[in-house]
């Protein structure tokens, strides 16, 4: 670990000058406040997470999966965090950061929309005026996403220039940043940009290692054989082994391998998100790290079935670790993912998000290289994937799944709405 | 001629997106702004994250790059050029660094001097990260702008002025690229804080006009920096189907209208 | 409290004699395992609760809307339980208890599908087959939470007669069991039904008024001044009041006001579900209670806007204990919540479920009778309800709300679905 | 005609809901049915949430309420019937405990003494709720009928025999009402649980032909009681909108069907 944002030369702040000021600023805050607790700030925080996000998430031995594969398999269980997310941890520690940096105002860009809902609810709790950047194709997809951070009080822009999608949204809040730092955080949804974020993302994060390794000493009388994890830009994931680093446990970082990972020059087109598998090195989005892209250096158009892994940068510190094999980097495609989602469901009664779904395939496929004991991050819960899953289980043939005849006796493919 | 002798009368430095939105309608639309008097071109190498620019020139850059603008296409292009004032490539570092079979800016920097690039100027790159390029620049003889901001101050600063060759990119305000009507007067304390750096001192982000142009030389500035305000009639054009000429037309004009705002300027210069 | 399920002359066990046997073992069952903690019940019950439910849920100070109404405002977040919702609490419970008493199956009826997603959860859990009736009506309405107890394995069973709603759901389920009690377990959702069901479900949803209760006394140092939750059947209202009961401390039911509090007796309908303000005596699905019904007695059909509180009657117990004057009877319509609804989620980054929302409804309305300190427990997040919230708000013109002209730009009414 | 008496042969008891699908029909329908032999009526009284039955008959239900069924109306039906056999009122408790000014029982009962009731079933009354009714039965000399289930045992069949009067009515298998083609074993073991009772025992659930009649009497019962396989000869002639008397007729065959097959198993009981 270090404190100057490089990670074997991954990492650094290659930002517009404009914006210098301001993540030094961060960075200077960054180690006053949340590493050396100025102002009781991690108290705060941490005091916060308990009465506004519900932690500790508890961690508990899943009993059907633990059958099924001869395995120890328990759960960390993220998804009961306020929000439904492990995304809660680090948008309110940066609106928190923020609101102790004198700072008035919160900017922050969203995809599929957790990262938006997590920063729209923290900055609502802590009174803080917020604006999320949305491209218009994201906002008309992900409505419910969009109602719930406009209840939340927050402004939701429309990006229109490009698809109207994530990497539009990013440039417009770099923009409005490049123009409002001095009064203005932008909260950054993972471990990705410019120092500090990466460090100051998987720090809030690390919260999930430090109860998931006590509780599992607590509850098994041992540290696990492996701690999986899903990874986008890698928040989770490093918060997930933050605390396992220095210990005999195997890491793994799960990607969404989309349908393919061969890639579509050509058409600019990775069909899939798994950038530390597939991706080489590259400067985005204010960091050096992996990066999908051509020969060119252009960046590719990543693809998932889960929105929230879909993006073709990774954290820097994770592509370290995955060079420096501490962390094993992995991936499972959109088919294995879908029917992970409905093992989970069926056999536990969780439902997961997504994303946490591809850390549930991998599960499946390598049970046994996985050792005696397994811990799994449920990141997220699965609510807000509801109408893609029925899609796309519709058009697969998933023996897991549920079939989805009542769908179609009651209301049609559009259902009853 | 080199970058910094470009401003020995004050400088009207444009920037257009090549490729935008053809490579031929292009071509022709930097010779225009030339033949309108520009000093300096920045001749923008599309790149698809550009994240300091605003929605303007990101549109510029979108339609490049759907016209099939590439890395080597942009040097065929700057070869084929058919001007004399010296060319300043902005692009991202990404493109930089990808650029060849090696690691790292050495091979991208190579080419470019070799089409005829003079220096460079990377958004994205701050002095803190720019010590590989500063040297391969050094290494083919090119010349390598830093941006300063209205925040920028102290150490950093320092570094910048130690690093910087060519001229500087005083940034007239915050935020990014964009047009503006009204000149900030965040320029003259911007000016003010550089007053000794050896190398000239082009401001930019938000002049549109002859006026402008004036008013920001008048203020000290040894040129203006131009973007949006001539991307823009690109874009009417493109949008509005015109013919080629009449849109090169209009950059001449425009691109006249600055030079000579420019020079106007200079008359009422007080250099502190 | 009695053991016996009559409340003051309310509850007794009116059902069919064949479901009787059951229903006596049903109560033998309650006596010894939960009550008694017979082989443990209790404690397994309670340590479920924690790793499966993610208890305890917090209890913390609302900031803004205690300043805005010059109380101090804490929030019981049952909201953050494992499915949204404190029906978790009592499905869990239920469910267990049906496997200690070697049931083999589950059934349940839902009608907008709160308690079946929390049934069908638990059964998925607990490794329980599970069978929902549901209403065809309400499947159409409630896609979502269909598909949700699909992934959890759970059978959903169409109930085409009638309407297709609640009502025809709760007379299937009946039917149902009447002709399987040997192996199969009813899991009623509220504090309603024969004995020993309100008794049960009360002691189940209980945790919550004992955590509460711990809760405000550690942080604020003393007891509160009111207790506040919306009422339905009354279960969330039993389980925050429950601990409370013997305090000095004011405990406000908050029933769905609808649209009106006047009765259409020639259409049978009441156009709210205040049973417990408006309702009279009457014996609706096995006990004695209050109930919404036309002066021959035949039931009324309610309406909320939130369609969990949305029924005819209340449970015995909660009756008896407004009879007694223990507990304040109280409602606040439609515009109301949903004022409420928006005003939460703005003002603290909580996002209710439209139930909920009525205890908010009356805070807002009243707060300057309620004493210096009041708890409102959240019984349920409103992610549910976001579609029916949209619609909603914009056939209104409630000022708290966002104003919903995002939604008209992009993709129109309908949305980009 | 006393009800217990009205069980010295074998006897066909009839259900049918009141108003179903419309008043003047309903009449004609219950006439028909005792034309046929009946030997005592059960008539349902509509009530909203009918929790005991199954689709069939909650379908009846339905189809009364909306034609206006209320308790007033059912009285003057009642009043208004043209037969001699016992009536018994088969309805929910609620509308038993709301009837009239006063709380409880008693209005209901002696008005349904009035109009011509003979006794109740209430299926959602179990003996230990029944207090109250079996003392308004008494004050007006009115009998009230417990089913008893397979599940029916030990204490409880106590307290319901010491609370019975006119008939007990048999729950022949778990489930609620429902025409079945099978007749379930069960009835044996159900009949001789409560072999030495005073009541008549008379067996429902599931009974639809002249032959299962017949099984059931020979296995002990002293009547059957039909419901849902008369109530789908209403639902059919409702539905294919079909002349009054065409379903009249219908029920009237059914119904002697029926009785014939209950005289017939007389012969083979065997009263253990
Ligand atoms: C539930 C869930 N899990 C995992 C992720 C991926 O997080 P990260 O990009 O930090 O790896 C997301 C991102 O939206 C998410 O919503
Ligand atoms: C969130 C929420 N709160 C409250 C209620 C009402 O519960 P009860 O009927 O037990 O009062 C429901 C019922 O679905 C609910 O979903």
């Amino acid at each position: 670990m270090s404190t100057d944002g490089q990670f074997d030369g991954y990492g650094g702040q290659y930002v517009p000058e404009a914006l210098m000021p301001a993540i030094e600023e961060l960075a200077d805050a960054y180690e006053r406040y949340v590493l050396a607790n100025e102002d009781g700030f991690r108290d705060e925080f941490r005091q916060r997470l308990v009465d506004f996000g519900g932690r500790p998430t508890p961690l508990a031995r899943a009993d059907q999966l633990s059958a099924r594969y001869d395995t120890e398999v328990y759960l960390k269980r993220e998804d009961l965090l306020h929000g439904g997310a492990h995304k809660l941890n680090n948008a309110l520690g940066q609106v928190l950061l923020a609101k102790y940096m004198g700072k008035k105002r919160i900017i922050a860009e969203t995809g599929a929309g957790q990262h938006g809902t997590a920063t729209a609810m923290a900055a609502s709790h802590l009174d803080m005026p917020c604006e999320i950047y949305m491209g218009e194709t994201d906002i008309a997809r992900q409505r419910p996403n969009v109602f719930r951070m406009r209840t939340n009080g927050a402004t939701v822009t429309p990006v229109t220039t490009g698809r109207g999608t994530l990497k539009e949204a990013i440039s417009e809040t770099m923009r409005d940043w490049a123009g409002t730092v001095e009064n203005t955080h932008y909260v950054i949804g993972s471990i990705v940009g410019p120092h500090p974020f990466p460090s100051m993302v998987r720090e809030f994060q690390s919260v999930i290692s430090e109860e998931a390794r006590e509780q599992i000493q607590a509850e098994a009388g041992r540290l696990p054989d492996a701690v999986l994890a899903c990874a986008g830009g890698g928040s989770n994931t490093m918060g997930t082994f933050q605390q396992f680093r220095d210990d005999p446990v195997d890491l793994y970082a799960v990607e969404a391998g989309g349908s393919s990972l061969s890639v579509d020059e050509a058409a600019g087109v990775a069909p899939n998100s798994a950038t530390l598998s597939t991706g080489d090195e590259g400067v985005l989005h204010g960091a050096r790290t992996k990066v999908l892209q051509d020969g060119d250096g252009q960046i590719l158009e990543s693809h998932s079935v889960s929105a929230g892994l879909d993006y073709a940068g990774v954290g820097p510190e994770l592509a370290a670790m995955v060079d420096r094999d501490r962390v094993d980097a992995v991936n499972v495609d959109d088919d294995a993912a879908l029917a992970a989602f409905h093992r989970l469901a069926r056999e536990e009664g969780v439902i997961p998000a997504l994303e946490t779904a591809h850390a549930f395939g991998y599960l499946e496929q390598h049970h046994d290289e996985l050792g005696e004991m397994v811990v799994v991050n449920v990141s997220g819960r699965g609510d807000k994937d509801l109408e893609t899953v029925i899609e796309a289980t519709r058009k697969r043939d998933i023996d897991v799944g549920p079939t989805m005849e009542l769908f179609r006796e009651v209301g049609g493919a559009g259902g009853g709405r | 001629m080199s970058l910094a002798a470009a401003f020995d009368e004050p400088a009207f430095v444009p920037y257009l997106a090549v490729g935008d939105p053809s490579y031929e309608q292009s071509l022709r639309y930097v010779e225009a702004v030339v033949d309108g008097g520009a000093d300096v071109v920045e001749l923008g190498l599309p790149f698809s994250e550009p994240i300091a620019e605003g929605s303007t020139i990101q549109s510029a850059i979108a339609r490049a790059l759907d016209g099939g603008m590439t890395p080597d296409r942009y040097f065929e292009f700057v070869a084929e050029l058919d001007v004399t004032v010296p060319l300043v490539c902005m692009t991202y570092y990404n493109l930089v660094y990808q650029y060849g079979e090696e690691d790292g800016p050495r091979p991208f920097v190579e080419r470019a001097a070799a089409a005829g690039i003079d220096g460079f100027v990377i958004p994205d790159l701050p002095a803190e990260e720019a010590g590989p390029l500063r040297a391969a620049c050094d290494t083919f003889g090119l010349d390598l702008v830093f941006i300063v901001a209205p925040t920028t101050e102290g150490e950093r600063l320092e570094r910048m002025r130690e690093l910087v060759s060519g001229y500087v990119y005083v940034q007239a305000r915050l935020g990014t690229t964009g047009a503006r009507n009204e000149v900030s007067d965040h320029t003259e304390r911007s000016l003010a804080r550089i007053d000794d750096w050896e190398v000239p001192r082009a401001v930019g982000f938000g002049i549109k006009t002859g006026d402008h142009a004036e008013r920001i030389v008048s203020a000290g500035a040894d040129g203006v920096i131009v973007g949006s305000a001539l991307v823009d009639i690109v874009a009417e054009g493109h949008e509005g189907d015109e013919a080629t000429e009449t849109v090169a037309g209009r950059l001449e004009q425009r691109a006249r209208e600055l030079t000579r705002g420019a020079r106007r300027g200079a008359g009422q210069a007080t250099r502190r």
